[in-house]
């Protein structure tokens, strides 16, 4: 199964910030292992952000974002101790989901 | 998590992930749209990948900016940001101009969402990096140079 | 931004030359490069599986590492790391972070050494529970000062044999540590080049240690680092854990004695 | 030799001089202590090295000297490396040192080839460079340049392509002990680590008036 993610998110002055890292190879499939062989394609396609249960973020993956993926972004609302969830699907069809309290 | 809803997860198989997140309560079906586009992020060149977002020919603007340093220590990890004072903004796309395949990220930000996303790419090589941004129906863009280099022991 | 400013206006002050200006500027955006990476570093989560690694009971003697010796009695690790390598009795052995963990999988969890060394580095889909446990061990150092007098006869020595192996050239390309690590304020390509023969260039470097590399995509140990380096000077492949490393740790770590760790660290 | 070299190799030598041996020779560490040390290092590789790798370890007169005295030996030793070293020179057949700036261009950016080892050795056939960049400026298009060795930009433009100025660099390049003994420089001719051509082409990257390095 896949490692969890590490969240951050802090409410300030009506604004959450939230700092997403996630445990992903994001591998190319256009790189070849020792034996010369192409090491197919593994990366998370799409990622999901709710707060208290309604979507305020929705991304889409390509294979050029990084290994082990960052994301950063803000909305509007979040109160200290408010839930936020964030999913991520990969193109394998593993998953992952973590959920944080807002600080 | 609670254990309804990690199996929820768990069963969800070919849903997609926002038919996951429906069939386990997290949004409401009206919120589950947008498939993975794979035409988009399978597109060759950013003429194709700007129509295949549905943006052609954008205007440049001067609203849409970029957070990136000019030069990057290494390719495989590159910080872009993208951020844009204007309300209302309703979707950001990343691309990278000499990538294999330019889109690299595409963001939904649902009202209430800010216009500042920050992520990390990948770069084979020193490239124009296009911002994309939809507002009120319109696609706006702008670009910045990356350089990246080659560092350490060359090995 | 602040600093790229002021830059500028120090050049147009001063009328600096061109080129002047111009590398002033590619080391700014370097620095802008590395601090928009500082934020979020991915070795984080390698802490965090760490520390589960830690806790977890495992191996045929189904037993957790919580009462391994780091240095500073069972189960302490606060400030271990930064006192590493150092002299054990119970082994009779100068051993640094990676050959403690290792003791300590194979005589309280009952691994082989084999087992517990055979993924002492990661590679793309194949995990290492030592990198992740050395990540963990590492940040309970993050803010301490490095400590190693080396006073212990054993460590003395064991200092002493580093130093001879930093500036012990051979090889196709002539290559010793010192040739790079021993002179001030230079760089190899953009990569500043401490000077690990003073306090404060030794301090940098191991300080940092264990890393996540982004060229690497993984978080490197300080045995990978030293080893990597054996292997950029072009020779052949050292034993992990064997008794050069450690030993150029010693050398290394009380050099940089008295300055503050800032661990995990992000680099190129 | 002509007045030039002399002044290029006096000028070099003085400057690694100045820090002065007394250092050094406080410094070297005892002969017990390395010897013990000698043990320690080369048992501490790994059994299954194949022998032929392990030799890359074993050192020659100078590599010894110089680990001994921490590339800082005294003004005698100094002087009898820098001959020993001089004589080791070969020069390419057909006798032309400067070569094509073009090739040169690629060999001073390439820093891979000749690792060894089984985590991560170079694959069969990879390029072996000078890697060039990672200590010296050259041209002034690449930004990414080390400073371990002297800015190169402009060294043509500096200094001219007088047959004096070409065997100097090729020299040089071929064993740079022969001009300062212990210095960081690898010995790229002596090691066979580039052909005698290859350094024709580095020659010419420095030299060669069209070349980038004595452009802009």
């Amino acid at each position: 199964m896949a490692d969890p993610m590490k969240i951050r998110a802090s409410a300030k002055e009506g604004i959450t910030e939230v700092k997403i890292l996630m445990s992903h190879e994001m591998e190319t499939g256009q790189r070849k292992d020792a034996a010369g062989a192409l090491i197919p394609a593994h990366f998370i396609t799409e990622v999901s952000a709710e707060h208290n249960g309604k979507q305020v973020l929705a991304a889409q993956f390509g294979t050029a974002v990084s290994k082990n993926p960052y994301l950063a972004f803000k909305f509007k609302g979040g109160a200290k101790g408010d839930k936020l969830a964030v999913s991520w699907v990969d193109n394998k069809g593993d998953k992952r989901t973590d959920e944080v309290q807002i600080a | 998590m609670n254990l309804q809803r990690r199996e929820a997860l768990k069963a969800g198989g070919g849903l997609g992930l926002f038919g996951l997140l429906a069939a386990a309560g997290l949004i409401t079906p009206g919120q589950a749209r947008a498939e993975w586009n794979k035409s988009a992020f399978d597109a060759k060149t950013i003429e194709e990948t700007l129509k295949a977002l549905g943006a052609s020919a954008p205007a440049n603007s001067a609203d849409v900016q970029i957070t990136a340093p000019d030069i990057a220590e290494n390719g495989a990890v590159v910080p872009v940001g993208v951020v844009s004072a204007l309300a209302g903004v309703e979707a950001i796309a990343i691309l990278i101009e000499k990538n294999p395949n330019p889109l690299a990220a595409s963001f939904m930000l649902p009202a209430g969402t800010e216009a500042a996303v920050q992520t990390r790419v990948k770069m084979g090589q020193t490239s124009d990096v296009y911002a994309l941004v939809k507002v009120g129906g319109q696609f706006l863009m702008t670009k910045k140079e990356i350089k990246v280099t080659l560092g350490g022991c060359g090995g | 931004m602040h600093s790229i400013v002021q830059a500028a206006l120090a050049a147009a002050t001063l009328g600096l030359a061109g080129a002047a200006l111009a590398q002033g500027s590619t080391m700014d955006e370097i620095a802008k490069y590395r601090e928009m990476l500082a934020d979020g570093n991915p070795a984080e989560l390698l802490e965090a599986k760490g520390e589960d690694l830690w806790k977890k009971p495992r191996g045929p003697k189904n037993a957790s590492l919580e009462q391994c010796d780091m240095g500073l009695g069972p189960g302490k690790l606060e400030g271990a790391y930064a006192q590493l390598p150092r002299y054990f009795a119970d082994t009779k052995k100068v051993m640094d972070a990676e050959s403690r963990v290792v003791h300590c999988m194979v005589s309280l969890q009952g691994f082989t050494q084999e087992e517990a060394t055979r993924n002492w580095y990661s590679r793309p889909g194949r995990e290492s529970d030592i990198e992740a446990l050395v990540t963990y061990i590492g940040a309970k150092s993050n803010g301490e000062k490095i400590n190693v007098p080396a006073r212990h006869p054993e460590e003395a020595r064991m200092a002493k044999i580093g130093e001879h192996i930093f500036y012990r050239r051979s090889g196709p390309q002539d290559f010793s540590c010192a040739i790079c690590h021993g002179q001030e304020g230079k760089r190899i390509r953009l990569q500043e080049l401490g000077n690990l023969t003073t306090q404060a260039g030794a301090g940098t470097a191991m300080g940092n240690w264990p890393s996540y590399r982004v060229s690497q995509g993984a978080v490197w140990t300080m045995q990978r680092r030293l080893i990597d380096c054996m292997r950029q000077a072009r020779w052949p492949e050292p034993t992990y854990l064997s008794d050069s490393i450690i030993a150029l740790e010693v050398f290394l770590q009380k050099t940089a004695s008295g300055t503050v760790m800032q661990t995990p660290g992000i680099k190129r | 030799m002509t007045r030039t070299i002399a002044r290029l190799a006096l000028a070099a030598a003085g400057l690694a001089l100045l820090p002065g041996f007394a250092q050094a020779q406080k410094n070297a560490p005892n002969n017990d202590l390395a010897a013990q040390a000698e043990q320690v290092f080369r048992s501490s590789f790994r059994a299954d090295n194949p022998k032929y790798w392990m030799t890359r370890l074993d050192q020659d007169e100078a590599m010894r000297l110089c680990s001994q005295y921490r590339d800082n030996p005294p003004p005698k030793l100094r002087a009898q490396i820098e001959k020993a070293q001089a004589a080791t020179i070969r020069y390419p057949v057909e006798g032309k040192l400067i070569g094509d700036w073009k090739e040169g261009e690629k060999l001073a950016a390439v820093g891979t080839g000749g690792h060894i080892g089984f985590i991560q050795p170079d694959p069969p056939g990879r390029v072996r460079g000078g890697n060039c960049y990672a200590c010296h400026q050259l041209a002034k298009k690449e930004v990414a340049y080390g400073t371990i060795g002297p800015s190169l930009h402009h060294f043509g433009k500096l200094r001219g392509t007088s047959d004096e100025i070409v065997k100097y660099t090729y020299d040089k390049i071929y064993n740079s002990n022969a001009f300062t003994a212990c210095t960081n420089m690898p010995r790229f001719g002596l090691h066979s680590w580039l052909t005698p051509e290859q350094i024709t082409h580095i020659v010419a990257f420095l030299v060669d008036p069209e070349s980038p390095v004595n452009k802009d």
